[in-house]
């Protein structure tokens, strides 16, 4: 049963990561003035990847794949929707802030052992740029565990409930700010694309991926998409009573992102590390200071 | 009792008789000087238990003291006497290793140096004193100058000059005493009716100057680059190892029994034992200071002896029980590991030709026994666990803490000493150890050189010495506490023994 | 009233001694210092046991209203001692500076340059003192002192990297 | 004389004897070491339980007692078991090519290591502590000159610390009358209301004492100089072990003088009266802010290294910050976080440097740009360099995230909120350096130099396996290591914790890792799956990328030129030059020293002036007079 639970969970997080993706596509077509793909052209995309024949340098790449993806579903594991979980735990931020990482090394080391410099280059950027987003975060964390006491989502989804007033978006606009631009990074959306852009490195990590291997990618950017969002919405947006307007919020703050990912230009890597410490960090540390004192 | 004085007779009578006897043989000189040495130890060893038993005032010449001169065997007195004995025939062994052809006046002065020596130890006269002061100076001098061409003559007269300076003003510090008291026995002294403190801070430091340049307190050390450039090995030891040892046990005669309240320098004796304290404290930090950058190795151990004796100096000025137990338990340790030294740095310096450490490069690696004796005497003056010196340094530190006051001063100085000596210490067994570049590799006739069994044979009984006292520091525990005892509580024991016995 | 004299002159003789002592260079005089110092203690000790109308203390007859009373004879004693000493030392230290003088060829004190040759960066400390000219450079100077890395901390060069 | 001081003294003397006996052979001078470190882990096995098992020495002067305290205990026998698999690794380490003559050295450090642990009294510790000192020192700079260079400075920050424990030791003593460890913390506890200056001051000698050791705070670096030059195998010991024994001795004597009045008037002593923060002793809170600090600087640091050695070496500083800050907590929580810290850290670290010890032995390289792709040669080597990795990095499912948690929770329970910011971007900022490491030697191109390597040496391989094993299993199941050390936190009087054998109850929230653990493996096992639905992978040369169409070997490109490992984090370089130019103790050291030089200099000037020195010293007779005669 339990395990019927958690793979149900880990499809559905892959499904709706899958889904916003499309529709961020759309939306970001839309933008440009482009009328864009069909909405299920991520899940068609993923299908192909893992029917088409693939080349792997080594038993590492394929180790590292295989670990990307299940960290971040592990992640997944312990992410509340709407106050129901696969399995029996406190939804325990630090754990998901920590087994997310894991997918990343996992991913980084796939993509290093493939041998390929622009693909360490990019892992290099995307390190430097996680330390540009991780502290901001962490120090929004400080300030819900300052005020609340808890670091567990569930918790924090209880103390949101009643109403917009109770949503820690409200009460806390600044660490809210933040959160969004944290989220921006975390998701590597303009401005802060460096460690994947195109143009640049050959979208770096990814450049030696193909078939399967580029498919696990995919799948590892919708978990993350839908962890990532799902952790601003319990922490931020007061959770959800249903399933449906937890998706709903998630799709919201998904499409801001898509939106300003659509307008803006790239930062330098550290640019943008320095952007986000200095206005990320400290609207988070101002709302850190007004927490404590409060 | 009056036989004690053989103690000293021996090695004169080895004095006097060595020029006859070595027209007959060349080596006559040495084997009379270690002759007459064992006898001197052998005598005293026999002599050891009846002295523990009750300590002995020899009178010489029938003049009952105060008015005549007399010596005084104690335990304290008789052990040091007994060590000056060992490190003599240690080093007369070990000088043979370096050179066999030794002159007859080397020996008549090396046997007058340490006549003189143990007469210091013995005495309880001040000007008798102030007379060995005298004979071991010249024959400090000669020593020295005869070491080696060039720099020899240079190191001796500077030496000279200080020492006769200080030697004279002490004569017009006795003269002083004199006039003042009408005494000059330390025994009656320390229980005569307080002068005026300025007569008597103005006697008791000249009285203190000689032992000050002796003990290479700063700024009376500045003879102390020369000399010890100038002397050979064996005369290194012997004047960090051996003449350190007596003259240390006079300052503290003088500084612990012969001034203290109640005795007729009164309350100058503070004062004079702040002086003691300060140009200690200042003396181990610059002994250590021009030690470290040094790089020829005589010196660098001259130096390094110079904060040894500072240390010295702090625990008498500080002037308690375990202060007093400390710094004897130092004063030990520093002779063994500081003649060890001197051995291992004469035997490097014959082995690799060169006095300079830096120049002794990867010699460990020819000869490993040598770098490990290095090291082990290097970490016994450090005052590293499991060797003997860090006994001493334990209870000096713990006594100054007590005492409190500017004593602090003193701790702090010993402490920052540590670090410095370790680090040069360090370097210099370092590089002893350090594999040898390609470039400077060893010339192969030097590989065939050896120690020699007169080098190995003292160095391996120092070593064993400095370890088992550092594995068993209770062993010399009986000696050290009637020692410390002697000194500090002369009314009881020191001059009651003089005074009664000479009066008898 | 004498022995003021006698003590004033003693001092005076110290006072010179040292004075010589401590301002000469040439080794010869700065023994004759010595001596002459020497001599003021002596004076002083005997001017310490003497006093106005004192016999010499040279017992030949039995003690006696007639050679009473005599100065106190034990600091003629130890001065006596010491002069012998002294003899001594002097003979020594000329015997020594014979022995200085056929190396160096000088009777002066000269700064030992084999001092400063063990004393690493010995070549800068030569520079900034007086007497650089007594100093041999070269073979005394072994490679080892370098001096640039003597002026600057090694951290400085990280800096400058 | 009981197993305590027999063993110590047994082994001691078998490393001198060995020292002479195979001065020839020297393989079984190895042997003897390994022995010594299976006697001592039987040793430990065999006193577990004995608790306040007592031993002294009569050494005439003083007496050196020991004890068999829980606390200790742990140590020692974590020491040990970790001593055991190093010593393992050297056997086949040191072969006619790698043997450096250290191994009698370090079985008498083996001894000293049991003496530190099992001291009771100042005077054991003191000569337990010193002989560490002068043998590790050997040990680093084993006759090379460029490691001395290293090792002369660590010698010379240890000779401080010493200097200062030897002020702390007699100032206690002096202040309590005793030199039993316990009893005269417990008395120093009373003078809180007294004489509150004379417990500060001793509590900063102290301080200097085991930071110097653990290269916390000012002295953080020492390590990058020593971990890099000491013999590989003997770098594992350091960073594993002996950089613990500053925390050990914090947890000894510096954090017991700060109990809270409740669990001091537990233990039946009076307790802290001083300022707090958050009910963190204010000492202890600014302790907090160096670790902090030094946790934070030496990640920035070693981000910035190219030596895998190096960096290493300034991931165990950083991890030691983690350590000390979870001690200034001055809870049940922070005390037993940092213990389990410094565990696990001696495992993953352990097996961090021993692989990094095994591709040193085939390749001899160190520079990490020089080495690469080794993972594809030497199997397991990388693999316990990667679970080391994802330990170190706090990540699960492997034991540093449990501790690093904790560390975490630890903080949350006294609000310490704005020491977590460092923290976290030290945690963070980790993963960089780490990384970098993977990279740069196990993945990327492999240099055609290496293209002949063999994997590591069985022996090498079992040690480094269990390490591995034991990383994982600390990381599903904390509870093999937290309830002893639970209960040993209890019976040193610091109160206790909730821990079962696989969960922590925390401040915030609790944890069940063996549900993180197993979560994680399912999903890995799904993955796979899915992986293996996916179509056949086929396998092409390392050389063979996506590069636009260009072939770089018609330019002449070499795989070591397209491995790309130099100035890996250029851009972190070009933000944090700035800091790191302006700041460095390193220098501030640098220049006493060289000060001294100097001073030293003028000294041996002043002996060697164109006159005896008489004038200096007739002008301080003067000087002396009259100060004399006036005062």
């Amino acid at each position: 049963m339990i395990v019927l639970q958690t793979i149900g969970a880990a499809a559905l997080a892959m499904a709706i990561g899958l889904l916003f993706m499309g529709i961020g596509r759309i939306v970001t077509a839309r933008l440009q003035r482009r009328v864009g793909p069909p909405v299920w052209q991520c899940y068609i995309d993923v299908v192909k990847c893992f029917s088409r024949k693939s080349t792997s340098h080594h038993f590492v790449m394929d180790l590292g794949s295989i670990m990307g993806l299940a960290g971040l579903v592990a992640a997944a594991m312990f992410m509340p929707v709407a106050g129901w979980l696969p399995l029996q735990s406190t939804g325990p931020l630090l754990v998901i802030l920590y087994l997310m990482p894991i997918g990343y090394l996992g991913m980084a080391m796939g993509v290093s052992a493939s041998g390929n410099p622009l693909a360490a280059i990019g892992i290099g950027r995307a390190l430097t740029m996680m330390v540009g987003y991780e502290v901001p975060f962490a120090i929004l964390l400080l300030g819900l565990v300052a005020t609340f006491g808890t670091s567990s989502l569930v918790a924090l989804n209880q103390l949101q409930a009643g109403g917009l007033l109770a949503w820690n978006a409200v009460r806390m606009p600044f660490g809210f700010v933040a959160a969004l631009i944290a989220l921006q990074a975390m998701l590597a959306e303009k401005p802060f694309d460096a460690m994947i852009a195109p143009a640049e490195i050959a979208s770096g990590p990814m450049v030696e991926l193909g078939g399967k291997f580029l498919g696990l990618a995919f799948l590892q950017h919708s978990v993350a998409i839908f962890i990532e969002t799902g952790l601003v919405v319990n922490m931020f947006l007061g959770g959800a009573t249903s399933i449906w307007i937890f998706f709903v919020k998630q799709l919201v703050l998904y499409t801001i992102v898509m939106a300003f990912n659509g307008i803006y230009a790239r930062y330098r890597v550290e640019q943008a590390t320095r952007f986000l410490w200095i206005f990320a960090g400290s609207l988070a540390f101002v709302q850190l200071v007004i927490n404590v004192l409060k | 009792m009056n036989q004690a004085i053989l103690l000293l007779l021996f090695p004169a009578a080895a004095a006097l008789i060595t020029p006859a006897g070595s027209a007959l043989s060349e080596r006559f000189g040495r084997g009379l000087a270690l002759l007459s040495y064992i006898a001197g130890i052998v005598y005293g060893v026999v002599l050891y238990p009846q002295i523990a038993a009750s300590p002995a005032s020899v009178i010489v010449g029938n003049w009952k003291p105060p008015y005549g001169i007399n010596l005084f065997v104690s335990p304290l007195s008789l052990g040091l006497v007994l060590l000056i004995y060992c490190v003599a025939i240690v080093i007369l062994v070990s000088d043979f290793a370096s050179n066999r052809k030794r002159r007859a006046q080397f020996y008549l002065l090396y046997s007058l140096l340490t006549m003189a020596s143990v007469g210091l130890v013995l005495t309880a006269d001040l000007f008798n004193m102030f007379v060995f002061l005298e004979i071991a100076g010249i024959s400090t001098f000669a020593l020295v100058a005869v070491g080696r061409e060039g720099s020899g003559p240079a190191g001796s007269l500077r030496y000279l000059v200080l020492a006769q300076l200080t030697t004279l003003l002490m004569l017009a510090g006795i003269g002083l005493v004199y006039s003042a008291t009408g005494v000059l026995n330390i025994a009656s002294l320390s229980r005569f009716a307080a002068l005026n403190p300025a007569v008597a801070f103005l006697a008791g430091l000249l009285i203190l100057l000689p032992f000050f340049l002796e003990m290479k307190q700063f700024p009376f050390n500045g003879w102390i680059g020369g000399a010890y450039r100038g002397a050979s090995p064996a005369i290194g030891a012997t004047m960090s190892g051996l003449v350190t040892v007596s003259v240390a046990m006079v300052l503290a005669r003088l500084l612990l029994t012969m001034m203290n309240t109640g005795s007729a320098f009164g309350d100058a004796t503070t004062k004079i034992r702040t002086v003691v304290l300060v140009l200690g404290a200042a003396t181990v930090l610059i002994g250590e200071t021009a030690a470290f950058r040094e790089k020829e190795i005589k010196r660098v151990l001259g130096y390094s002896s110079a904060g040894q004796m500072g240390m010295i100096a702090i625990g008498i000025a500080i002037a308690s029980q375990s202060a007093v137990r400390g710094i004897l338990f130092l004063l030990v340790s520093h002779t063994i590991a500081k003649v060890l030294l001197f051995l291992v740095a004469g035997t490097s310096a014959r082995l690799s030709g060169s006095d300079r450490w830096d120049e002794m490069r990867g010699i460990a690696r020819r000869f490993p026994l040598l770098g490990m004796l290095f090291a082990v005497g290097a970490m016994t003056l450090m005052g590293i666990p499991l060797f003997s010196g860090f006994w001493g340094k334990l209870d000096l530190i713990r006594a100054a803490i007590a005492s409190g006051g500017l004593a602090v001063v003193g701790v702090v100085a010993v402490l920052i000493a540590t670090v410095v000596e370790g680090v040069y210490f360090m370097k210099i067994a370092h590089a002893f150890f350090e594999a040898p570049a390609a470039a400077k590799s060893a010339p192969p006739e030097s590989t065939k050189q050896h120690y020699g069994v007169a080098f190995l044979a003292p160095a391996l009984v120092l070593a064993a010495a400095t370890v088992i006292l550092g594995v068993l520091p209770g062993l010399i525990d009986p000696w050290l506490s009637s020692a410390t005892a002697e000194l500090l509580h002369p009314a009881s024991g020191y001059a009651a023994h003089i005074v009664t016995g000479g009066l008898q | 009233m004498v022995t003021a004299t006698f003590l004033l002159s003693a001092f005076s003789l110290i006072l010179v001694g040292i004075f010589g002592m401590l301002t000469r260079k040439n080794i010869i005089r700065i023994l004759l210092a010595v001596n002459i110092l020497e001599t003021g203690v002596n004076l002083l000790l005997v001017s310490f046991g003497y006093f106005r109308g004192g016999k010499a203390p040279i017992i030949t007859a039995p003690i006696s209203a007639s050679n009473l009373p005599f100065v106190d004879p034990l600091p003629q004693a130890l001065v006596l001692t010491s002069i012998v000493i002294g003899l001594g030392t002097t003979a020594l230290a000329l015997a020594i500076t014979l022995r200085y003088y056929r190396r160096r060829r000088t009777l002066e004190f000269e700064p030992d340059e084999e001092d400063f040759a063990s004393v690493e960066g010995a070549r800068t400390l030569m520079r900034d003192s007086d007497d650089s000219t007594s100093v041999t450079e070269g073979k005394d100077l072994h490679p080892g002192s370098n001096v640039p890395s003597d002026r600057e901390p090694a951290g400085a060069k990280e800096r400058a990297k | 004389m009981s197993l305590m001081t027999t063993s110590m003294l047994s082994v001691m003397l078998a490393g001198l004897l060995s020292s002479i006996a195979f001065r020839k052979v020297k393989r079984l001078q190895w042997v003897v070491l390994f022995a010594a470190a299976v006697f001592f882990s039987y040793v430990a096995v065999s006193l577990y339980g004995k608790w306040g098992l007592t031993d002294s020495l009569n050494l005439g002067l003083f007496t050196a007692s020991f004890t068999n305290s829980y606390i200790g205990w742990l140590f020692f026998a974590f020491s040990s078991g970790v001593s055991l698999i190093i010593s393992i690794f050297s056997l086949s380490f040191n072969d006619k090519k790698h043997i450096t003559g250290v191994a009698p050295l370090w079985t008498v450090l083996l001894a000293a290591n049991a003496g530190i642990f099992f001291a009771a009294d100042w005077i054991a510790f003191l000569v337990a502590w010193e002989l560490m000192g002068w043998t590790s020192f050997f040990i680093i700079s084993h006759g090379k000159e460029k490691s001395f260079q290293a090792g002369i400075y660590y010698f010379a920050l240890s000779l401080i610390g010493t200097a200062a424990l030897l002020a702390a030791i007699f100032t206690i003593q002096g202040a309590t009358g005793t030199f039993a460890i316990a009893a005269s913390v417990k008395a120093l506890l009373a003078l809180w209301s007294t004489k509150p200056g004379l417990l500060y001051f001793i509590a900063i000698l102290l301080t200097v004492t085991f930071f110097a050791k653990s290269a916390a705070g000012p002295f953080y670096m020492w390590p990058a100089k020593a971990h890099a030059e000491a013999p590989d195998d003997f770098s594992s010991f350091l960073s594993g072990i002996m950089i613990k024994y500053g925390v050990y001795g914090l947890i000894l004597a510096v954090i017991p003088m700060f109990a809270e009045p409740g669990t001091a008037a537990a233990a039946g002593t009076a307790g802290y009266l001083g300022a707090a923060v958050h009910g963190t002793p204010l000492y202890l809170y600014i302790l907090g802010w160096v670790a902090a600090f030094t946790a934070v600087w030496a990640t920035i640091l070693a981000i910035r290294e190219n030596d895998m050695k190096r960096l290493m070496a300034y991931s165990t500083v950083s991890n030691i910050g983690f350590i000390i800050l979870a001690l200034s907590v001055n809870t049940a929580f922070g005390i037993a976080a940092a213990i389990f810290h410094t565990f696990n850290h001696m495992i993953f670290k352990g097996g961090i440097f021993l692989s990094l010890a095994s591709v040193k032995f085939r390749t001899g390289e160190r520079e990490m740009h020089k080495l690469g792709g080794m993972a594809y040669r030497m199997p397991i080597a990388f693999f316990a360099f990667l679970l080391g990795i994802i330990a170190a990095a706090g990540i699960p499912p492997m034991n540093g995230f449990a501790s690093k948690w904790m560390v975490f929770q630890a903080l949350f329970s006294h609000k310490l909120l704005f020491l977590m910011i460092p923290a976290f971007f030290a945690s963070t900022a980790s993963f960089m350096y780490l990384y970098r490491g993977l990279h740069s030697i196990y993945l990327g191109q492999l240099s055609p130099r290496f293209a002949k390597i063999k994997p590591a040496p069985p022996l090498q391989s079992i040690a480094m396996i269990l390490l591995m094993v034991a990383m994982y299993v600390l990381g599903g199941w904390p509870g093999f290591v937290l309830q002893p050390v639970n209960s040993a936190i209890a019976n040193a009087g610091f109160g206790s914790i909730q821990v079962s054998l696989g969960s922590i109850v925390g401040t915030t929230t609790s944890i069940h890792l063996t549900v993180v653990s197993f979560v994680f493996l399912f999903s890995v096992v799904g993955v796979f799956v899915l992986y293996i639905l996916g179509k056949r992978r086929s396998h092409v040369e390392a050389m063979d990328t996506y590069t636009a169409g260009e072939t770089p070997e018609d330019w002449g490109v070499t795989p070591e030129q397209y491995h790309y490992a130099y100035r890996f984090y250029e851009p972190w370089e070009k933000m944090t030059d700035p800091l790191v130019d302006t700041v460095s103790f390193e220098r501030w050291f640098e220049n006493i020293r060289h000060n001294f030089a100097r001073m030293s200099r003028s000294i041996a000037r002043w002996t060697a002036m164109k006159r005896p020195a008489t004038m200096l010293a007739a002008s301080a007779v003067v000087l002396i007079l009259i100060l004399g005669v006036l005062l």
